[in-house]
């Protein structure tokens, strides 16, 4: 269930393996492709084997802090069009400050630690690498 | 002697224009001493930045963590999920 | 798209409402009965006309404070068993951040200013109003 | 006079047996007086809290708030919604 896919996010089918009687607060996070520019799509790809296993450790490491929540993390790969979701987060907890908590830091520690990376397909067909920073650069090398 | 093998990613799999590759160092040798080897060995590499992220065996580790054998070493651009 | 109802809430349905190019993230929240003690069920009821009002002051107010957000709210009435949502807020805005607090902040106002009552409904049949300060009453009154 | 419609919730509907009953009172006449007046005419309303949540034309407000004639007068039990 937690996992990188090349297809839709079903938030549904998320919400479906998580929610339950047990956790009254659920907590979701989306991360949607914005249309910054002229930007059409972002095509994401990844270390699979190590993103994998990373997503295994983040929601070990947070469920050892908060034993109480359920986590699920999807993250997409391959061309996702501007207005889909690349990455859900799924926190569910018994009370909703704990799954507020619990899904912000999980959003926070991967955006810090999947090796995914972005690179943004403009609508005249060119495509850019994304700088986590925030600028762009086409090619060259920002970080030192 | 130990081969590694080497893995570029993103912009870096562009740069060098190769996926993964297979590079021997001394047994013990420290990433930066691989990175040297990398860099005198695949074309293109010259233009990797001095220090980038690295992981060894799919853990994210410093420049100084040392390789053995049968390693796999990945050369990771800036993160950017999410 | 902002009410009360007596149906399922349909996550998918409020995030297709919400989600778009113009806001990287969105920050959903779910209220779940749980399954305290012998309860098997919460009957919500509610001052209808009033709530209505409400959810539309609360939106309103929260899109003052961020011009940029897009707030959904649903809230159930009725009968909802132990494991079903019975609130949802979806918040979307430009980035995360503003996402989270939107979205914490809705449902913090919601639980103080609608007029909307629980009672729960335990497994030998009978219910108890439940006291918003946690404790259960059975037709006494213990708000002064 | 102005004549007002009370409206009963949850709790304290169960309790006066009674959703809405209509009670008048003095133009400009507070929420106040307006609840003494419940408590006078209506059965089972005696026990209602000295102090409840009050709406006045869907909208919470004190209990100085002040009616005039045609208003709705909710009282609430405290609220618990979510």
């Amino acid at each position: 269930m937690n996992k990188l896919t090349r297809a839709r996010i079903s938030v549904e089918a998320l919400l479906g393996q998580i929610q339950s009687g047990e956790r009254g607060g659920t907590c979701v996070f989306l991360g949607t492709v914005r249309n910054d520019g002229d930007v059409t799509a972002i095509d994401y790809s990844a270390y699979d084997e190590m993103a994998r296993e990373e997503i295994v450790r983040l929601i070990g490491e947070a469920q050892a802090r908060w034993p109480a929540a359920k986590i699920i993390v999807q993250h997409r790969l391959g061309v996702v069009p501007v207005g889909e979701a690349s990455v859900a987060i799924v926190a569910a907890a018994p009370h909703r400050d704990e799954a507020f908590t619990v899904c912000r830091h999980m959003i926070e520690e991967i955006k810090k630690r999947l090796p995914i990376w972005k690179k943004e397909i403009h609508a005249d067909g060119t495509s850019t690498w994304v700088d986590p920073s925030g600028k762009q650069i086409a090619g060259g090398l920002r970080d030192s | 002697m130990a081969e590694i093998t080497v893995r570029f990613f993103a912009r870096y799999a562009e740069l060098t224009g190769c996926q993964a590759t297979s590079v021997e160092v001394p047994e013990s040798a420290t990433i930066s001493e691989l990175l040297e080897r990398v860099r005198e060995t695949v074309p293109g590499a010259r233009d990797l930045p001095p220090r980038p992220l690295a992981a060894l065996n799919l853990r994210q580790v410093k420049l100084d963590a040392r390789v053995s054998d049968g390693d796999e070493v990945a050369l990771l651009p800036p993160l950017s999920g999410g």
